[in-house]
């Protein structure tokens, strides 16, 4: 009964990009294949709150029935979203927890969690001391900041040998922009030559950060954790630039955005310990309006074979 | 009557009549293509919003590229005013929300205040230091930008009050109350731009800044008013932008500025200085705005719809040709003629 | 004697270099480990596909009038070249030799620059409007109909990659690590000195000074308008075609929204460097100078300290303080 | 029969509807000085571009050396050995002046890489055969009006040339510099090369050329041997009329008038020092010297354009500072500058715009807003006024005749109601038959009150339109008299500094 036929619009925060295309073509086509539903996506070419509420804008006056969002900036989308719901439309979106108006947020799992492991596995490779080296995509993404926050609490708390670098600074910001978080990596790696890891939550940025480390011949020195696709990011897996790749199935994400939109048309509340019916969220946590999953892939050298997305 | 009939004609300029050409063919195709979807209600209402935050900037950049110049900095300036009133709205709201309409009017206060000091600085550097109004514009973006990114660490600032949210969404009939007062701030300027001593000046001054110098004219006043007026717009489009979003962040918009400087294009007014009108603004703002929406309804891939201003640049361009090259040839081809009748009736005589 | 000492520090290459070197006495009092030559090395690098775009930049700002539309003209070849070799690599297993790789990103930059040549000869449009045209057309065309995903470093031309790995002179450095030139600043000098000589040495690059000069002088002295047009904009897009797929291979990825917005701080570097907005003057010398100070600003300022969010307000201060000495230097300069 | 160099057959040419040139034949054979003379506005540059190729032409055929051509280029036109030195000079100001001269001759010989030293001999070579020595590093820019002529003329003479037009080289440059023109003229008249030029100068034309083509209309009216050609027929054969000049006489002198302006002991560092004079209402005073005699600076500072660093200046006898425009607005000044294209019109906007713009603040009506019925009506009346062919008030400045842009300039000028006006070089490229109106408007104005402050080089103009002269040399004043006491070749002398008392004894 999560298969229903529905008329949707996927907003990503920008389109064209390996991580929104996957989303789009692994999960929602392959929703809409499945359930014969409509879909298509619309947003910006460039990350820009602006040019992502016309596009809610556009969808909602044009009449759709469910809105799948990735907000750029979610403070800035909600007022928008707002005007879809009033109009009964189904809003689901992801990472957007921190949305108002909206029917679920999907989240592939518990910030908290996620950074905490992250920060484990840099600890693990740096041996428990040092200092680290915290990139984000964009200081809007409420869950860049957030795995990163979780990484420096997690830090604090548990492992009190470890600093970050950018001391009383807030985290670095690389853009979601390959040329440029590949410049930003090769300065903040001189900057601060004593950091043993470094993390990297934005899938666009992860791949030439890997490059700015193999280049400073830092491979073996740096515990690279990072946030990505593993087709993306291959090569640097297997030659040790990433130590550990977090990963999900963004179409994966996409297709539990349509399910839980599913069951909000058919009326049914959804509630902790439901089955979606998709892998990392068989048995989803429901708090307020905020659905989480609870698995995601740890990625190495080892496993990378094994996946193809 | 003809001759009234004639002047009129001849006071309508060329790019008014292929504006509304463009936009009316827009239209009437999408009526044929998705007339249910586009003709509702809700749909125009969402286009009429729509068109207040990019037409607000693109004013700021028309009135710049009359003096010869180019403000880049404005959507940054609005930004700007967006994050110093939810800093300042965030610390002294009281809990009861009790002053709320004295905040609200000091947001006003605060955005004049803003986009006043962030236009004296633009034309400080382009008027008194002599710097290319595109350099000095793309450093005071930076600026600008640098500023309200340390007062808010790169986070949004939001929440506002429910009054300026009602302010931002509140409806007179089916207009939007922002539409409306956009449109009458626009015909306003369009009054100054066309009908005030200065908007003479400042037209003046874009097509030959030499000439109103031996005038006597006061170039650097101009471009003082130019670019505070600049700066004035952009922090009311700060502040509709904070009604409209309920938050305000220092990135927010950086597509607008290319929208901007492409709908003051498509409108003919020139970013080399003094040629255009700026009343014919407001028509490339709907055409761009139509064509927009349309593609969006019409759900054709983003990827290419990011084109369409260049698309539709190039295909204003070409009507404009076509047409001056037509009119120029049939002239030549009259004159020759009455050239030979001339010769024949010489030789008769 | 004194009047050579002024006409010297009036030219605003001197200028350049004066405030690079401020800079970087400022910069490694603030921090020794700016002087490293790991860090030299990596600004040349960085700096590498901006010069070369910013050549092309200078070509057409010389003759007249604002580019707006190089970066995606450098993105589209680079992209679409990537694309293709890419393809048959991985379906033919065919491997293309670098220079040929080179020459195809090329050859499309050319052909794109042709078509703002058509806007600007043809229609006679100002080269600003013409290229910020045409450069949302080169995007649509790019996304619609070659692609819009990334191409990562497993799908890239290998030869590609193995250029971005290329070092030259290289040596040890403490830790063991090679350290030394990388290759894309070679193919960058190699673009500054042929694009110097055509515009110092040959007829065709004074035609575009000329052209810049006053374009109609230089048709009466019998310039072709639309054979020096189709030139510059053609050189203008083999160049930028060339920065692009230099980029994209330094990075090993291509991504279609890299070089997004980027138009005009190079725009910016190209005008601090001394070319003159208004056209008619400017120098490949100035032009480097311009791209290497704004880059030694941009990448240096987490290394003295800068925290990342005031990033953007102490570029915005330097641009300004750069192009206040240059306006007053001008000014001093017609004081005479 | 020698072959002719150029030779024009039925040439037509119309620009969007109108209709410059009308089948026009001329013939120019090798070391003839050719004069062509006309009206603004007659097709002379017209005709010019033509033969150049710039212009392509809609019917008739050139003939060059020979060849027929039914399309020109500019290209072509240079190698068949024919240069032009245009009205604005085209040179290059953004490059040196080695190169600028170089230039054609690299183009036309196909030379397709520069060689600085090449640059500089050939530059060398050709400044030599004119005499003058500039530098060959400078920057165009840098260089003075008749300095960018010299380039223009160097360049065209540096190859090999059978033709060379020039289209009114001494509009820019004194009486010194007209001299050496002719004789490097002459000097390649002997070498066999024709030249053709355009002068509304008469004494000029009939002092070098060969023979006299006069156009009007678009239309050839003669083609005569200069020695054939009666010249008190040339103005009526230019014009369609006869003009009688009458001279100017001051009608002030009994009445004892206080002076309207008056300066004294002003100086501006760089330009001018220690100037004093001063101007009646209805006095017309000539102020005359050589190229940087600080003539221009002197009518720049009166009108607070570069305000003057000391002395002062009286106005009715009070003293006003002069600081900036605005000063001298309110003191209701007027300043005519120099070069009307650059400096005095805007040639891409309106009559109407350019009538307004020195008094926009005034047309405005209650609420504060321009009144376009108060521009028409401005622009109606100084049309009417200015005796200009009438023309819709939003007709663009562009589409008017040389003469009748330079009325456009007095107008905006006059609207603004002065009571001093200071005109500078008001006559510079303007036919004789403008040329006697502007001087009858300027009397006019004399007549009514105004204290008038006439800059020029013209001593026929000096002569006829003022009643008192004023000569700077150096920045100082040099001599002042009555107009009347001095004779035309005394004035003529003075400005080039040739004069001596003792000769005249
Ligand atoms: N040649 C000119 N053409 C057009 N406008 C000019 C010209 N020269 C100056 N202006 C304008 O006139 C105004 C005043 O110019 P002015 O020459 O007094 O500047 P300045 O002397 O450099 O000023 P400051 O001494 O304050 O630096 C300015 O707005 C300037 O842009
Ligand atoms: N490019 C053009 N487009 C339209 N009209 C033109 C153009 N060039 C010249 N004209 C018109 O052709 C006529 C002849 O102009 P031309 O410049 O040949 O006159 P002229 O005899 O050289 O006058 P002057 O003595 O003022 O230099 C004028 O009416 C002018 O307005
Ligand atoms: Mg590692
Ligand atoms: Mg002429």
């Amino acid at each position: 009964d999560l298969l229903q036929e529905m008329d949707i619009a996927f907003l990503p925060k920008s389109v064209g990009g390996a991580w929104f295309t996957r989303m789009y073509e692994g999960g929602i086509e392959v929703y809409a294949a499945e359930s014969g539903s409509t879909s298509f996506q619309s947003g910006p070419s460039a990350g820009d709150a602006a040019a992502q509420n016309r596009c809610v804008q556009d969808a909602v006056a044009g009449g759709v029935e469910v809105i799948a969002v990735c907000p750029f900036s979610p403070e800035q989308i909600d007022a928008d979203l707002g005007k879809a719901r009033e109009d009964g439309i189904i809003v689901i979106s992801n990472e957007g927890s921190t949305l108002v108006n909206i029917d679920y947020d999907i989240e592939a799992f518990k910030n908290a969690d996620f950074g905490a492991m992250a920060a484990d596995k840099m600890a693990q490779g740096m041996g428990e001391e040092g200092e680290i080296i915290v990139f984000v995509g964009s200081l809007a993404s409420t869950a860049h900041v957030g795995w990163a926050q979780a990484i420096v609490d997690r830090m604090t708390e548990a492992y009190p040998n470890i600093a970050v670098a950018n001391e009383g600074g807030v985290f670095i910001e690389t853009g979601n922009n390959a040329a440029n978080s590949y410049e930003k990596a090769k300065e903040a790696l001189k900057a601060y030559p004593n950091a043993k890891a470094c993390f990297c939550p934005s899938s666009t940025d992860t791949p030439s950060i890997a490059l700015a480390i193999q280049e400073a011949g830092l491979t073996n020195q740096i515990t690279y954790v990072a946030v990505g696709l593993p087709n993306a990011t291959r090569t640097y897996i297997e030659d040790g630039s990433i130590d550990v790749l977090m990963s999900w199935d963004p179409g994966e994400v996409a297709q539990a955005m349509c399910r839980a939109a599913a069951a909000v048309k058919t009326g049914r509340e959804l509630k902790t310990g439901d089955d979606l019916g998709v892998f990392g969220f068989n048995s989803i946590i429901v708090e307020d309006k905020v659905i989480t999953g609870t698995e995601w892939r740890m990625i190495t050298a080892e496993n990378v074979g094994e996946y193809n997305y | 009557m003809k001759t009234t009939t004639k002047r009129l004609l001849r006071r309508i300029d060329r790019k008014t009549v292929q504006l509304l050409l463009l936009a009316v063919v827009l239209f009437v195709v999408m009526i044929i293509l998705k007339g249910d979807k586009f003709l509702r209600a809700k749909n125009i209402e969402s286009m009429l919003f729509q068109l207040v935050e990019p037409g607000l900037f693109a004013m700021c950049i028309g009135l710049a590229y009359l003096s010869k110049g180019i403000d880049l900095s404005v959507v940054t300036i609005a930004n700007l005013v967006g994050v110093v009133n939810g800093i300042m709205l965030r610390t002294c709201l009281a809990p009861d929300g009790s002053n709320v309409g004295m905040l609200l009017a000091l947001c006003v206060v605060i955005a004049v205040g803003v986009g006043l000091t962030c236009g004296i600085i633009n034309a400080f550097f382009i008027s008194n230091i002599g710097i290319f109004p595109i350099l000095v514009t793309l450093g005071t973006q930076n600026l600008f930008m640098g500023i309200a990114m340390m007062l808010t660490q790169g986070r949004a600032e939001g929440n506002f009050p429910q009054p300026l949210m009602d302010f931002g969404n509140a409806m007179v009939g089916p207009i939007p109350l922002l539409t409306l007062l956009f449109l009458l701030l626009y015909a306003l300027m369009c009054v100054v731009v066309h009908r005030t001593p200065y908007g003479r000046k400042l037209q003046w001054m874009g097509s030959n800044s030499k000439v109103t110098w031996y005038t006597g004219i006061n170039n650097r006043r101009i471009t003082y008013v130019t670019y505070i007026l600049s700066g004035l717009l952009a922090a009311l489009a700060g502040l509709v932008i904070m009604a409209r979003t309920n938050s305000a962040k220092a990135d927010y918009g950086s597509t607008y500025v290319f929208q901007a400087l492409l709908t003051c294009v498509l409108a003919g007014i020139s970013p080399l200085g003094g040629t255009g009108k700026y009343y014919n603004l407001i028509l490339s703002i709907i055409t761009i705005q139509i064509t927009s929406t349309g593609f969006n309804l019409l759900r054709i891939s983003p990827l290419i719809r990011d084109s369409i201003f260049g698309i539709l640049l190039v295909l204003s361009i070409f009507i404009d040709y076509v047409s001056q090259t037509q009119r120029t040839r049939r002239l030549n081809r009259a004159a020759i003629r009455q050239l030979q009748q001339a010769g024949e009736k010489e030789a008769v005589e | 004697m004194k009047t050579n000492v002024r006409r010297i520090a009036l030219k605003s290459e001197v200028l350049s270099l004066l405030l690079i070197v401020l800079l970087c006495i400022a910069f490694s009092i603030a921090n020794p480990a700016f002087f490293h030559i790991i860090n030299i090395l990596d600004l040349l690098k960085v700096c590498s596909y901006p010069t070369i775009f910013a050549c092309g930049v200078m070509i057409v700002l010389i003759s007249g009038g604002l580019d707006m539309s190089f970066m995606w003209i450098g993105m589209f070849s680079a992209y679409s070249t990537s694309k293709m070799l890419s393809l048959l690599q991985v379906g033919q297993g065919i491997v293309m030799p670098l220079p040929v790789i080179f020459a195809i990103s090329t050859c499309i930059g050319a052909l794109l620059g042709s078509f703002n040549a058509l806007l600007v000869s043809k229609f006679r449009l100002p080269v600003f409007i013409a290229t910020l045209s045409s450069a949302n057309i080169f995007m649509g065309v790019m996304f619609q109909f070659i692609g819009s995903e990334y191409i990562f470093p497993a799908q890239m031309p290998v030869r590609m990659i193995e250029f971005s790995k290329t070092l030259l002179f290289t040596t040890q450095s403490a830790d063991g690590t090679p350290v030394g030139l990388h290759a894309s600043v070679l193919v960058a000098a190699g673009v500054c000195l042929v694009v110097h000589f055509i515009m110092r040495y040959t007829l065709v690059g004074r035609s575009v000074y000329c052209i810049g000069g006053d374009e109609a002088a230089a048709e009466r002295v019998g310039f072709s308008r639309t054979r020096t047009r189709l030139f510059i904009f053609m050189l203008a897009g083999a160049i930028a075609g060339l920065a692009g797929i230099v980029g994209v291979s330094n990075i090993q990825v291509a991504n279609p929204y890299d070089f997004q917005n980027r138009e005009l701080t190079v725009t910016a570097a190209v005008v601090i460097g001394g070319t003159r907005i208004t056209g008619g003057s400017g120098s490949v010398i100035g032009v480097v100078l311009g791209v290497i100070l704004t880059n030694i600003i941009s990448q240096n300022l987490v290394l003295i300290g800068v925290q990342p969010e005031y990033s953007k307000f102490v570029f915005g201060i330097l641009v300004l303080f750069a192009a206040t000495v240059q306006g007053l230097q001008t000014k001093l300069r017609n004081r005479k | 029969m020698a072959e002719h160099i150029l030779e024009l057959r039925n040439i037509s040419k119309a620009f969007s509807g109108n209709r410059v040139l009308n089948n026009v034949d001329l013939i120019i054979d090798p070391g003839e000085i050719v004069c062509l003379c006309g009206e603004n506005g007659s097709g002379k540059s017209t005709l010019i571009k033509i033969i150049s190729g710039v212009y392509t032409f809609d019917a008739g055929e050139v003939t060059i050396n020979g060849r027929c051509y039914h399309r020109l280029s500019a290209r072509q036109s240079i190698a068949e050995g024919i240069q032009v030195i245009y009205q604005d000079f085209s040179v290059f100001t953004n490059l040196s002046v080695a190169e600028n001269i170089a230039m054609n001759y690299r183009v036309h010989n196909k030379k397709r890489f520069i060689s600085d030293r090449f640059n500089r001999e050939l530059a060398r070579s050709a400044l030599a055969q004119t005499g003058v020595d500039l530098p060959l590093d400078a920057m165009v820019e840098q260089l003075s009006v008749a300095e960018k002529q010299i380039v223009a003329i160097s360049r065209a003479i540096c190859q090999d040339v059978r033709l060379i037009i020039m289209d009114e080289p001494t509009t820019a440059i004194t009486q010194k510099e007209i001299e050496k023109l002719f004789e490097i003229i002459r000097g390649l008249k002997r070498k066999g090369i024709a030249v053709m030029f355009v002068s509304h100068k008469l004494d000029e034309v009939m002092a070098i050329c060969d023979r006299i083509v006069i156009i009007r209309n678009g239309v050839m009216v003669v083609d005569s041997q200069a020695q054939d050609f009666p010249r008190e027929k040339l103005v009526f054969f230019m014009t369609g009329k006869e003009i009688e000049e009458e001279g100017f006489h001051y009608a002030g002198e009994e009445t004892e008038a206080k002076p309207l302006l008056q300066v004294e002991g002003l100086s501006l560092a760089g330009a001018f020092t220690d100037v004093s004079f001063s101007v009646r209402p209805g006095e017309i005073l000539a102020v005359t010297g050589q190229l940087g005699s600080g003539r221009t600076e002197l009518a720049e500072s009166l009108f607070g354009l570069r305000p003057a660093t000391s002395g002062t200046i009286y106005i009715d006898g009070v003293e006003t500072p002069i600081r900036s425009c605005r000063d001298a607005l309110d003191n209701r000044i007027a300043y005519l500058p120099e070069d009307r294209l650059s400096e005095g019109l805007m040639l891409r906007r309106s009559l109407g715009d350019n009538f307004s713009s020195a008094v926009i603040d005034k047309l405005t009506n209650r609420l504060g807003l321009v009144s376009e019925k108060r521009v028409e009506e401005l622009s109606v009346r100084w049309m009417t006024d200015l005796k200009m062919s009438p023309k819709h008030y939003t007709t663009l400045a562009s589409d008017f005749s040389g003469g009748n842009q330079q009325r456009i300039v007095l107008g905006k000028w006059l609207a603004s109601e002065p009571r001093i006006f200071v005109l500078n070089c008001p006559t510079v490229g303007v036919d004789v038959k403008s040329k006697s109106e502007i001087h009858a408007i300027i009397r006019d104005l004399a007549a009514q009150g105004l204290a008038i402050v006439l800059m020029s080089d013209d001593v026929g103009e000096i002569m006829a339109s003022s009643n008192r002269v004023l000569i700077m040399q150096g920045g100082r004043v040099v001599f002042e008299n009555d107009t009347e006491k001095v004779s035309e070749s005394e004035l003529n002398d003075r400005i080039i500094g040739a004069y001596r008392e003792e000769a005249v004894k």
